[in-house]
């Protein structure tokens, strides 16, 4: 029965697989090395010959002469972003709470797979739906009995509200899913508590299970906020993409804007290198963004344990 | 300037009608050919319909060939065949003489409509009042004879050919007005065009439709007969454009060759653009 | 009533509000693209060819467009991203490598799809032409794997968490390799999980335009090779409201997409009951 | 069942049965709990104590598939009766836990969180009543200078009179305690214990533990717990000196549980 | 420390200090394991039993941030020496694990794991692996009619049999079994009792229980940890009977742990 401990030359296919599994690992470092490597390659000479300040607070956007100030779609892309947070966070925040606390079980298990089937439906499908219904709507509302106080450009439906509703609509699955998830996570030990100390159910949720899962419900949000920062299609189709900082006041949200990602999408059909250098040098800036959301995150999960 | 060249070129040639219609003919079979293989073109939104309309009549003369037709827009037109990304690129304007490493091909000639929203009484534009309204300074429907309504201004994106012949022909050196919506092709702006009654835009002739109205300029109807005769002069070329370091294709050489033949000039007519020869 | 009890049911009625309201939007949309998009549905509309840039005819280059882009891209992904889960969660501890691949994982995921079509584009499309064939499948099939690996990589790393250790210990105790109760234990136990988030990664490619727009050049013609251009349906639907104008094959377009989509969360949805089951 | 005290009594049990789904849990309990004592509960894990205590403030409603039949009244009034306001019950009969579930907030804010709730918004108001409960709680002198770090950066034992200043700040009668102190090191129970001699001056109090000595130590009556029936119930001292079931002996000599 | 004994050592343990991250778990152990024999560890909650038994078929190696000082030697061979192929240690030395572990297939693809992880793959040669194994671990007659069936469709006390059988499938000198009884009922336990008797024949055993009765009834030796440290070892009656320590003898009675 003796059998030797001693090692066998063989295992070969052990060492073998553990190669290649490495090799795997690390394609998605690759990719996002590449893609930094060539976004910043093509980007970056760019916004330094440029002027950064040039480039990301310059108004006027004008590649035919050379002109490439992006601050217009910045402001664009916040507008919108925030205007689609505004109107998301708080309904998906309310969902969440309803799906996690509120709803009998029965009732969740049929909006669940309501909520996962709007998380899927394709950007451009909303795009449609947002041209042909709901930047008609804004236009009879914009046309109609706000005409008055509109310009002419602010009553055509492409706009701020158009592009922040669609985005609302496509980010309210990502809060109400990791919302609903981080409410359920709260330990039910905190709501006996505060049930046994008289509170209302209501109470017992607003008091203190939702601050519980604050962080999770912030994350969600910014979550959200990325896949805002992010969407295209739809956005161009709904938004207007006039290059222009919209005026000041209500009346801002309904005048049409183009946004960063709007930027590169309509204009990959740049006239010329230079032209192209900026577009790439707007991928970056989202880029920046996007990192800038990453790190919040994690820095949140971080605190959470 | 570009203008008046693409008139000329246009009137020059005119007779080949018959002949087509023989070659066509004498194409029927089409396997002895052997021309096979992909070959891709990119670029103007306006050239795009009639590319596809070419790449049909050749790939059933030539069932083995393959071409892909694909927009983009004139820009994209232009880097692609300087990139070597695509075979052929399309640009729906004057190559401008910094747009180098390419050779140009006219294949057409095009104009542009002024579109507005059908219900809008204004039908009649100078070059001037166009050029107002487009730079800002004529900004109500009033101002030209229409309703008292604020004006919609719709443009193409930077890198359209559509847009920059426009801007050379009409514009001169007034820039858009910063307000003007953008769309990123032909149909989109037409379409934004009909469904906005104080919209103005400018499409391709052949993109024209009657959800949108083409205005008179200058008391001249935007048809391919008024282009022609020149009496119509917001026209430009349509190129397709090559690498010049590289030969054509076999394949892509053949199809330009088809393109300028009498049978793909006929391709052109029948999409309501003007023959080149 | 006291007040807490009136706050109470206010609150609630506004909790259920906005869950109605999403409720109302999803079949509003449905519904609207249904309405409009299911009386183009017809068999010549899914197996004829477009004519006139698509503003007539049907989609099936654009059907089998889809078919291709997502088979390539997951055949792609799933060795990569399934390999990389294997390894973060069976071979390596918490350390710097695992956290500089999470962290890879997460940019990627959060990265604008626009910016991957950018870097398709440039680095696929026109630098590596002569392998891709420039526009291509292919080309949109290397741009798709980057998108999804995040989301293959995190659903099966999480598969494989759910294996219970007390099988792999077990396993091991038994003096077999890693590599064995991995490929004997571990993954035919994952697999609903992996398959669960492949399935939800076929929706994210078939959802997705703007990296596409870019990379697969939108060829109208049947795809013959993976070398040739293409177009998905969500591309075909964003061009054909664009270029053409012709909104009723939009909605057709549409139509065939959320039917496809409902088809797959479906299929997801029922897998993941059987992995719960299998787990409890 | 019970003998006679000089208290009168507080909560009384009538022919209790409860069921989780099928699952019958109490089987018909009679219990009288008399004012300003210490009520333990023993019994073998699993025998219901939980259970029972959980009825007495109706925290058991919020299970799913729940049913009870039997009457407990409190101050003569039905709990279960349609008329009664669960949250206006649930004030009067507070809970403490077996793990420590400080909030996650301050620990003024855990004190504060029921008078707030109660619509208490006056700053003095407030600081008064976290102050009293802190100090009824034994843990004032300990935390006076920190109550604004977190509840949950408390030991276990400072957690578990945290939350039991947080039930006092409503203002009970009745403190229910299900194994105050057995996720507490001896030291801690130690003080939990003193405090809980000290309460009952003013509260009636009902604690479930699974520690014999502690029973012995804190309680005036005990009733012992088994299968969901009460076996026997009685003086503590005699409970433990010498019980008249077999079962109860067998439990507290250590034969079984 | 142990006793001189005719068997030969199989398993000599030598100054073995182990660690999670910082904390030690285990100081200075230092053991022979005589070949063919019972070796029972006893010891309360948390003193290091388990960790000792992982150490001896490097299952912990799979914890992260653990490290091992000192030497332990199997058959002569330093089984941490980097020269060791870890899976035929694992081979060499089975282990049958607290709560049964069978996999999710059938139960004759449970017992044929091992054989053809070793690259066995006739089928009659299995098939008498597998009946060997069954009759070996006392289960052939209760499962003979349906090996095609899931193992874990079993009883505990069955799964627990099955696993054993598994692991006797891969044919190791040495068998390491942590609490192998305490998720099983008593008729279940009687059942493995037996078999740990029958085996000791064959195989060299080294078992955890948290049952000093189990450990008396099985053993011939027994180590008694406390807080990572062996603080007695010997015969199993002595130790039982006549222990030398204080603290073993507190345990051994009951007084805690
Ligand atoms: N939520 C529940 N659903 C179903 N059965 C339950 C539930 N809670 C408890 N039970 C069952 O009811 C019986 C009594 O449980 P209870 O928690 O009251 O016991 P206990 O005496 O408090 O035990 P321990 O000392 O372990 O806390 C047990 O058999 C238990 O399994
Ligand atoms: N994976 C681990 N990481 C860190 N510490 C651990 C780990 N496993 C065990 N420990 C600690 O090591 C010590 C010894 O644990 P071990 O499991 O060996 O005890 P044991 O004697 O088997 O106890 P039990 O009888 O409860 O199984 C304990 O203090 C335990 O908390
Ligand atoms: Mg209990
Ligand atoms: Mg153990
Ligand atoms: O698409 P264009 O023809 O305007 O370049």
């Amino acid at each position: 029965m003796q059998q030797t401990l001693k090692k066998k030359a063989a295992n070969l296919e052990e060492r073998i697989v553990k190669i290649i599994l490495i090799i795997m690992a690390l394609a998605s470092v690759f990719s996002i090395g590449l893609i930094g490597f060539f976004l910043f390659k093509e980007g970056l000479p760019f916004v330094w010959n440029y002027g950064i300040t040039n480039f990301l607070f310059g108004t006027t956007w004008n590649p035919t002469n050379q002109i490439y100030g992006i601050f217009p779609m910045i402001i664009g892309t916040v507008l919108v972003t925030i205007l689609a947070i505004v109107i998301g966070a708080p309904i998906g925040i309310a969902v969440a709470v309803f799906l996690a606390e509120v709803a009998p079980a029965r009732l969740t298990r049929i909006i669940k797979p309501m909520v996962d089937l709007l998380a899927g439906i394709p950007s451009v499908v909303y795009g449609l739906f947002g041209i042909v219904v709901i930047r008609s709507m804004i236009r009879s509302l914009a046309h109609g009995p706000l005409g008055e106080y509109l310009p002419g450009t602010y009553q055509t439906g492409y706009s701020v509200l158009a592009g922040g509703i669609i985005l609302a609509i496509m980010i309210l699955p990502t809060i109400i899913t990791i919302s609903a998830d981080a409410i359920r996570a709260v330990p039910k030990e905190y709501k006996e508590a505060a049930l046994g100390l008289g509170s209302t159910d209501w109470q017992s949720v607003y008091s203190v299970v939702v601050p519980a899962a604050k962080s999770g419900i912030i994350t969600s949000i910014i979550l959200g906020t990325g896949r805002a920062l992010g969407e295209t299609m739809a956005i161009i189709m709904v938004a207007g993409n006039t290059v222009q900082i919209p005026e000041f006041g209500w009346q801002g949200i309904f005048a049409p804007v183009r946004t960063l990602t709007g930027n590169v999408a309509l204009e990959m059909g740049y006239a010329g290198p230079e032209h192209r250098q900026a577009l790439f040098a707007t991928g970056i800036v989202l880029f920046i963004f996007i990192m800038i959301l990453n790190s919040i995150t994690l820095a949140l999960v971080k605190k959470e344990h | 300037a570009c203008g008046q060249d693409t008139d000329e070129e246009v009137n020059g040639d005119d007779p080949v009608e018959e002949e087509v219609e023989d070659n066509g003919a004498a194409e029927e079979e089409p396997e002895a050919d052997g021309l096979e293989g992909t070959i891709t073109m990119a670029g103007s939104t306006s050239v795009q319909p009639l590319s596809e309309e070419l790449a049909a009549a050749f790939m059933s003369i030539h069932p083995d060939a393959r071409l892909e037709v694909s927009g983009g827009g004139s820009g994209a037109g232009i880097t692609a065949a300087q990139d070597n990304a695509a075979d052929l690129g399309a640009v729906s304007r004057e190559v401008a003489d910094d747009e180098t490493g390419i050779d140009v091909h006219t294949i057409a000639i095009d104009g542009i409509a002024i579109i507005v929203h059908p219900d809008n009484p204004v039908a009649d534009l100078s070059i001037e009042q166009i050029q107002a309204i487009f730079s800002g300074g004529i900004v109500n429907w009033s101002e030209v004879g229409g309703d008292d309504e604020d004006i919609v201004v719709v443009s193409r994106e930077e890198g359209s050919g559509t847009r920059g012949a426009f801007e050379d022909i009409v514009m001169g050196e007034e820039e858009l007005v910063a307000t003007a919506i953008i769309q990123n092709s032909g149909g989109s702006l037409r379409e934004s065009v009909a469904a906005d009654p104080n919209g103005i835009g400018y499409v391709s002739l052949g993109g024209l439709n009657d959800t949108v109205k083409g205005l008179q300029v200058d008391s001249v109807d935007p048809t391919a007969e008024n282009v022609l005769a020149g009496d119509y002069t917001v026209s430009r070329p349509f190129n397709y454009v090559s690498n010049d370091s590289e030969p054509l294709s076999e394949l892509a050489q053949a199809f330009l060759d088809f393109v300028l033949s009498g049978e793909g000039q006929n391709v052109v007519e029948e999409q309501g653009f003007i023959k080149v020869n | 009533m006291s007040k807490v009890k009136r706050n109470q049911i206010i609150a609630y009625s506004l909790l259920s509000l906005a869950a109605a309201l999403t409720v109302t939007i999803l079949l509003a949309i449905v519904f609207y693209i249904m309405s409009r998009g299911l009386a183009m549905i017809n068999l010549a509309f899914l197996l004829e060819e477009p004519r006139r840039m698509g503003a007539e005819g049907g989609i099936y280059p654009a059907i089998l467009g889809t078919v291709y882009l997502v088979g390539v891209t997951l055949l792609l992904a799933t060795p990569i991203g399934v390999g990389t889960a294997i390894y973060l969660n069976e071979y390596i501890r918490e350390g710097l490598f695992k956290k500089v691949i999470r962290f890879t994982t997460e940019a990627l995921a959060g990265i604008p799809s626009i910016v991957f079509g950018l870097f398709g584009f440039i680095f696929f499309v026109i630098l590596l032409r002569d392998i891709t064939g420039g526009w291509s499948i292919i080309s949109g099939s290397l741009t798709g794997v980057m998108m999804i690996l995040p989301v293959v990589i995190r659903a099966s790393e999480e598969a494989l968490r759910n294996v219970p250790n007390p099988l792999r210990e077990g396993s091991l105790a038994l003096g077999t390799t890693r590599w064995y109760t991995i490929k004997k234990i571990v993954l035919p136990l994952a697999f609903p999980g992996i398959l669960t988030s492949l399935i939800l990664s076929i929706g994210r490619v078939v959802g997705e335009t703007a990296a596409f727009l870019l990379t697969l050049g939108g060829s109208l013609l049947i795809p013959r090779t993976l070398f040739d251009g293409s177009r998905t349906l969500s591309l075909h639907l964003y061009m054909v409201a664009m270029e053409t104008g012709n909104m009723d094959m939009a909605f057709g377009t549409g139509a065939v997409l959320i039917i496809l989509i409902i088809i797959i969360n479906f299929l997801a949805g029922a897998l993941f009951k059987r992995l719960i089951k299998r787990f409890s | 069942m019970t003998e006679q005290t000089n208290k009168s009594i507080k909560i009384e049990v009538n022919q209790l049965d409860f069921f989780y789904d099928q699952k019958q849990a109490l089987n018909k309990i009679s219990l009288e709990i008399p004012e300003q004592e210490v009520f333990a509960l023993i019994g073998p894990s699993g025998c219901g104590k939980s259970t029972f205590l959980r009825t007495l403030n109706r925290l058991n409603d919020l299970i799913h598939k729940t049913s009870l039949k039997g009457k407990i009244k409190i101050d003569g009034d039905d709990i279960y009766h349609s008329s009664i306001d669960v949250v206006q019950l649930r004030k009067s009969v507070g809970m403490v836990f077996q793990k420590p579930n400080p909030f996650p907030f301050s620990i003024y804010d855990n004190v504060a969180y029921g008078p707030r709730a109660n619509g208490i918004k006056k700053r003095e108001q407030l600081n008064a009543i976290v102050e009293k409960c802190l100090r009824q709680a034994a843990l004032w002198d300990e935390v006076k200078d920190r109550l604004d770090d977190s509840g949950t950066s408390l030991s276990g034992g400072q957690q578990q009179r945290l939350c039991i200043a947080r039930v006092m700040a409503v203002e009970p009668d009745i403190i229910l305690m299900d194994e105050p102190t057995s996720a507490l090191d001896p030291l801690a129970t130690l003080k939990v214990e003193e405090l809980i001699h000290e309460l009952k001056q003013n509260y009636t109090i009902v604690i479930v533990t699974h520690n014999m000595e502690q029973a012995a130590r804190v309680s005036d009556k005990t009733a012992f717990f088994l299968d969901g029936v009460v076996v026997e119930v009685g003086e503590t001292d005699q409970i433990f000196t010498n019980p008249k079931m077999k079962e109860t002996e067998d439990y507290i000599t250590g034969k079984f549980g």
